[in-house]
């Protein structure tokens, strides 16, 4: 009972174990809210794997990223629909056992591919990770000069997600009043307010 | 490896605890508090009237514009933080590649500024 | 039972091939497709983050954070798209299509 | 028997993490009942009320007589809704408040678990409080939770990218991720804390102390910004359906991140468990007292401004976030960061 | 960052983009609707002036940016080139077709500059990572181009069904790279190449095998051309126009450049999958121009038959294969871009034409755009003396000199029977009995690019064929002296 081992053994098994059901969950659950659910925590187990490679800062980038945002916009769009969601898994029995079988195979191969893997020979690191430096450290040292160039198409990248968007979702209303603030407070005793001389007996 | 799971395994003992406390509360009314159920009480708040269709409705597409933005400067400010501590280090060329970084994303604010995109009406 | 490289490829694979898996029971279901996919972008991380801790070459885990950020920004444009085709039909069924064959 | 307390075995260890993590988990649950009467108190002292005053002496034990109130009424589970996601948004509510605390240092070394990506934590898992409520909101299947949860979930998506760059500021500053160093960072006297320090940076940290205040407001969905739950046009927002201790776990989830956020503003801008001036007598008294001093403190402002400040409409509050906020902090990021490169630095 | 300036200075066609890209966007949005016309012509101006520049400054030597992330090399240039032109001649016919129906928009334009930088850096990434980060600014762009006709239901399905396609090919190219990295233990592809003369592990293979099939959805090619022609038909034409020439170029390029660099040593472990989806490709794509009605399906199809001849030559791994290539992609895009010039220009009273039959009675009324038609068809049916003929001859030519010869017979046979597809349609245009009323004049745009493109096409104008031949010559050769 040596924990140095044991405990990143006992870890490892129970995140995978969770990842990959909730994995599964998530493609065969019936309520797409659920899947969405089940979709989180197969990040947060991932989060957890990330953190025994010693990936501290994608792990924590990962649940602030994915389960942060980009799963609260999932969740919106399977909220808003109304969907009967037993229609929607029509046809999921009729391919399901086809689908399994190629999975099944797939995922072995994979997996066999996996156990060959070695060290390439010769092999030296484009970017070392040393001891000294923690983690997020080390990614600040590198993608900000050596990795420049993908950091600043990333940004356009960006931009030209927000430009999509908005080209796609906005619709702005004609006929609403909206709130002018800088008219609200420049406007003076002297434009708000109009002394008349009523005379007695007629109206204005 | 161990070292950094031994510093978040606490927040998975805290975790399994917090579970056990709520799940506590939550147990507590259902086996001490009368349960008296009926129609009235069963049905979903609605003034007055009962509801006339299922509650989950479409909703307002800014809704999707905001996630979807919020999306976006979470992205940025994701890049931010291996910036911040280690700017001391690496110095001003990294500043400047992440002025060049702003400029393009505050480029988009400014779209989405002009065009309405942040107006909620 | 020391957990070694193969374990987190192993892992990898499996999320993969569900993601492919869902994608291919999934057709008349878009939601869960994009969520399929988001599954595969996650088995493609955490192949990357294994490899990279495993070859001490941080380059893995930078490419790891750019297919994050990156993809996140796609899913937000995909899901602006699925919005909009929403917002024309009324359900999110991929093949309810009548105007064109599949 | 002391082998069951000894650290250095794997048992030992969890033990001693287990009972460390209960205690604390009771002194915040406690702590908690009394800043939940104070903010009673300040209300109703505001309205030239008298407030709770009659459980126990000036009505100290109010809060537990409440939720001894809570735990005896009936849960009522309305038709209609999707059980285990209804159950599934309080546990989640209170869980998320209360793992967040686990980063948080009450004084030299009084941290659950010390990790050297603290802040990024926060950040992340008080980004998950949304879940809490928008699945509340949608499992409820009513129309005033479910636009209640919409509201909130924008509004806080909005406002957590303000509290994102002002911390940003801090970290340019500090260097680290790691909450305690950034405290040890501020030592020696309130001229060092990051909010007030004596420098020329204070006239962006203090605007930067005020929007982390502001935004900590319409992240924990207070009034001013209350709209989720606004009483007079949706009633109690995503609560509306919830009772006895489902209801409960809500509360005390907001109120756990309330006074966390209250922490973080010590922690960050003030000095956090230093004491103003590094000398006798005010060395006299232990950090985690000063640290609970500025709590309470900021806490009584957050109390002042809920009960002086009209509640916001929702164009303004979004106007707030993203064409106010978002600019300015955005603004003092790039100020910081250039002080830090080219004048701290001397690059 | 000693090489910083070198950098800059070899980056200036990109850095030119996207200046131009961001100040254009603010200024459409500061000016509103009645600058959008004025601001599509300058992007399609600085499409073109970019264009000229980057061939301008080809490097007599091929110089790697950013310690091996890109290559600027012949081939780079030549994508480069061939990219911007295309997508400027894209973007201007979009511009004719969407003024007149007032559908025009700033972010129109400004997507389309940004997808050419993608496709800029598409073509000359040498690393995985620069890969990946091309491909998703070109898609990215692209998704949105597909469904910005927002209010029409088909425009936004075709958009989501692209998305899906894309997405899912992203993820199979990322699990492709992730592999390949790991078994090489670089993103270079100066590293890679390394790793795989040291030893060719078999995770290298399933990780070039993965990277393929995602690239293969890039290109729509067979068995990963699933809604392409939906896509196509969904899309406002002239996204579709744009999307069947400049990505392709593109991809095509990324996927010669890949396999012909790093894994060239591998040729034997790829060589077989490139065969396969070739020759399906090819089945696919005639047998599905055979069965339809509507032209822009037929047109989807039929580009999925000649990206199978592109993976012909591709599946030579030779210079000459290269070279060939290069050749059947610019006559390729020529094409293409002319019929679909046609297919904008032919719209009745009532609205656009789509459907085959309704072209009856073109020869009547549009004489000179049926003959444009004709010629165009004729050259993607390969039938000599046309040029398009030329552009399968030559990959031919590299297939038998490779040992291929029964890949270029199939593809000779598949060629006489695709063949039958076009002459159909020449068929309608000239002999089938014309409806009532008659089309509407051609626009000028569309005029000159049909006018133009279908010259190119005459033997009269074969003259420039040596001349592409020499340079692809030489392009090919820089690659492989590079490789």
């Amino acid at each position: 009972m040596e924990i140095e081992t044991l405990l990143p053994a006992l870890a490892f098994y129970l995140f995978a174990g969770v990842a990959v059901i909730s994995a599964l969950m998530v493609v065969i659950a019936r309520n797409p809210v659920r899947s969405v659910l089940f979709l989180i925590m197969t990040f947060f187990s991932a989060a957890a794997l990330f953190v025994m490679l010693g990936a501290e800062f994608l792990a924590l980038l990962l649940i602030v990223v994915y389960v942060g945002a980009v799963a609260v916009l999932f969740l919106f769009v399977v909220m808003m629909l109304d969907v009967d969601f037993v229609e929607l898994k029509q046809g999921f029995a009729e391919y399901l056992p086809l689908g399994a079988l190629l999975s099944f195979v797939l995922a072995v191969e994979l997996i066999i591919l996996g156990a060959t893997f070695r060290i390439p020979k010769e092999f030296v690191a484009q970017t070392p990770i040393t001891a000294d430096v923690s983690n997020i450290e080390a990614f600040g040292r590198v993608l900000y000069t050596d990795y420049a160039f993908f950091f600043e198409a990333a940004g356009l990248i960006l931009l030209v997600a927000m430009i999509g968007a908005i080209l796609l979702t906005l619709s702005t209303k004609k006929d609403v009043k909206r709130q002018k603030v800088c008219e609200q407070v420049s406007r003076t005793p002297k434009d708000g307010l109009k002394r008349v001389d009523v005379k007695p007996g007629e109206g204005i | 490896m161990s070292g950094l799971l031994l510093d978040y395994l606490p927040i998975l003992i805290f975790t399994a605890i917090a579970l056990v406390i709520s799940f506590a509360f939550l147990a507590m009314p259902l086996i001490m508090a009368p349960a008296a159920p009926d129609d009235e009480k069963h049905s979903t708040y609605e003034c007055g009237f009962p509801a006339f269709d299922d509650s989950r409705m479409k909703f307002d597409i800014r809704f999707y514009l905001v996630a979807i933005l919020f999306i976006v400067f979470d992205l940025e400010v994701a890049f931010l933080f291996p910036w911040a501590v280690s700017l001391g280090e690496v110095g001003p060329y990294a500043f400047w590649a992440m002025m060049v970084f702003l400029g393009e994303l505050i480029i988009g604010y400014i779209y989405a500024w002009k065009v309405g995109a942040l107006e909620w009406d | 039972m020391e957990i070694g490289l193969a374990h987190y490829l192993a892992v990898a694979a499996i999320l993969f091939t569900i993601g492919v898996f869902g994608i291919f029971v999934n057709r008349k279901n878009v939601v869960v497709i994009l969520m399929s996919v988001e599954l595969i972008l996650l088995s493609v991380n955490i192949n990357l983050v294994a490899f990279s801790a495993h070859l001490g070459d941080l380059a893995g885990q930078i490419f790891a954070l750019f297919v994050l950020t990156v993809a996140a920004a796609e899913a937000a444009v995909g899901l602006a798209i699925l919005v909009v085709y929403f917002r024309n039909r009324g359900d999110i069924s991929v093949d309810h299509i009548n105007l064109m064959k599949g | 028997m002391e082998f069951l307390f000894d650290t250095a075995t794997p048992l030992g260890w969890f033990i001693v993490k287990t009972l460390v993590i209960l205690a604390f988990v009771v002194v915040l649950l406690v702590s908690l009942a009394f800043i939940l009467l104070a903010d009673r108190k300040i209300w109703a002292a505001v309205q030239m009320r008298r407030g709770p005053n009659v459980v126990g002496a000036f009505g100290l034990l109010q809060s537990f007589a409440d939720f001894l109130k809570f735990v005896f009424k009936e849960a009522v589970i309305p038709a209609g809704v999707d059980k285990p996601i209804y159950a599934l948004a309080p546990v989640l509510t209170l869980v998320m408040a209360f793992i967040t605390w686990s980063v948080i240092p009450v004084a030299p070394g009084w941290v659950i678990a010390d990790l050297n990506l603290g802040i990024l934590y926060v950040l992340a898992i008080s980004s998950l409080g949304v879940y809490g409520i928008i699945l509340g909101g949608w499992a409820s299947n009513s129309k005033y939770a479910f636009l209640g949860s919409l509201r909130s979930t924008a509004q806080m998506i909005s406002y957590e990218i303000s509290i994102g760059l002002v911390l940003i500021t801090v970290l340019l500053l500090s260097g680290s991720l790691n909450i305690s160093t950034i405290v040890e960072a501020q030592s020696g006297g309130f001229w060092n804390w990051n909010g007030i320090a004596l420098s020329p940076l204070t006239f962006v940290m203090f605007p930067m102390m005020v929007i982390f205040f502001i935004s900590a407001l319409a992240e924990t969905n207070r009034p001013p910004f209350d709209l989720p739950e606004a009483e007079s046009e949706l009633v109690a927002g995503y609560q509306v359906e919830y009772s006895s201790t489902f209801y409960l776990l809500f509360m005390i989830g907001e109120y756990l991140n309330i006074v966390l956020m209250c922490a973080m503003i010590s922690l960050l801008f003030l000095g956090g468990w230093h004491a103003p001036f590094d000398f006798a007598p005010f060395t006299w008294i232990p950090p985690v007292l000063w640290l609970a001093i500025k709590i309470c403190f900021i806490f009584f402002l957050f109390s002042m401004v809920k009960a002086i400040v009209p509640r916001y409409r929702y164009d303004q509050l979004m106007r707030l976030g993203w064409k106010i906020f978002l600019p300015l902090t955005l603004l003092a990021v790039i100020l910081v960061a250039a002080w830090v490169t080219f004048i701290a630095g001397g690059a | 960052m000693a090489d910083f300036g070198s950098n800059m200075a070899a980056l200036l066609p990109e850095i030119i983009l996207v200046i131009s890209g961001l100040v254009l966007l603010l200024v459409g949005a500061f000016a509103g609707k009645k600058a959008v016309p004025a601001i599509n012509l300058t992007i399609v101006g600085i499409l073109l002036l970019v264009a000229v520049l980057v061939l301008l400054r080809i490097p007599d030597a091929a110089l790697s940016l950013f310690d091996g992330a890109l290559r600027l090399d012949a081939l780079a240039v030549f994508g480069k080139f061939a990219a911007l032109l295309a997508s400027a001649l894209g973007l201007w016919l979009a511009y004719g077709y969407l003024k007149t129906d007032k559908r025009l928009t700033t972010e129109f334009g400004v997507l389309i500059l940004f997808a050419a930088l993608g496709m800029m850096i598409m073509v000359s990434a040498t690393d995985l990572l620069a890969l990946y980060v091309g491909i998703e600014m070109q898609s990215l762009a692209l998704y949105v181009l597909a469904a910005s006709n927002r209010d029409s239901l088909r425009s936004s399905e075709s958009g989501l069904k692209y998305f899906v396609l894309g997405a899912l090919s992203s993820g199979l190219l990322l699990y492709g790279a992730s592999l390949i990295y790991g078994f090489s233990g670089s993103l270079r592809f100066e590293g890679i190449a390394a790793a795989i003369a040291n030893d060719a592990s078999v995770g290298l293979v399933v990780g070039i095998v993965f990277l393929l099939s995602g690239l293969a959805f890039k290109i729509s090619a067979a068995p990963f051309h699933m809604w392409t022609p939906d896509v196509y038909e969904g899309a406002p034409t002239p996204v579709t126009a744009f999307f069947s020439v400049a990505p392709k170029i593109a991809a095509v390029i990324l996927i010669a450049r890949i396999l012909f660099d790093p894994f060239l040593q591998m040729l034997a472990d790829w060589q077989q999958v490139v065969i396969a989806i070739s020759v399906l490709s090819m089945v696919v794509g005639y047998l599905g121009a055979i069965m339809q009605r509507n032209i822009k399906r037929m047109m989807a199809y039929s580009s999925i038959a000649n990206m199978g001849y592109a993976l012909i030559a591709i599946a030579s791994g030779t210079a000459g294969g290269l070279s060939g290539l290069l050749i059947y992609m610019v006559l390729y895009a020529i094409t293409t871009l002319g019929i679909f010039a046609c297919i904008l220009a032919m719209r009745r009273a009532e609205g656009m034409v789509e459907q085959m039959d309704d072209l009856a009675g073109l020869s009547r009324s549009q004489p000179a755009l049926a003959i444009g038609l004709t010629i165009l068809l004729f050259s993607v049916a390969g039938i000599p003396p046309i040029a398009g003929f030329f552009g399968k001859y030559f990959i031919f030519l590299a297939a038998m000199q490779a040992n291929l010869l029964w890949l270029a017979i199939f593809g000779a046979v598949a060629s006489v029977i695709g063949a039958f597809v076009y002459i159909r349609v020449v068929k309608i245009i000239w002999f089938d009995e014309p409806p009532q009323q008659d089309f509407v004049p051609v626009s000028r745009v569309q005029a000159i690019l049909v006018a133009s493109s279908a010259t190119l096409m005459l033997p009269a104008a074969i003259w420039f064929l040596p001349a592409l031949y020499e340079w692809s010559e030489i392009v090919a050769l820089s690659l492989f002296a590079g490789g």
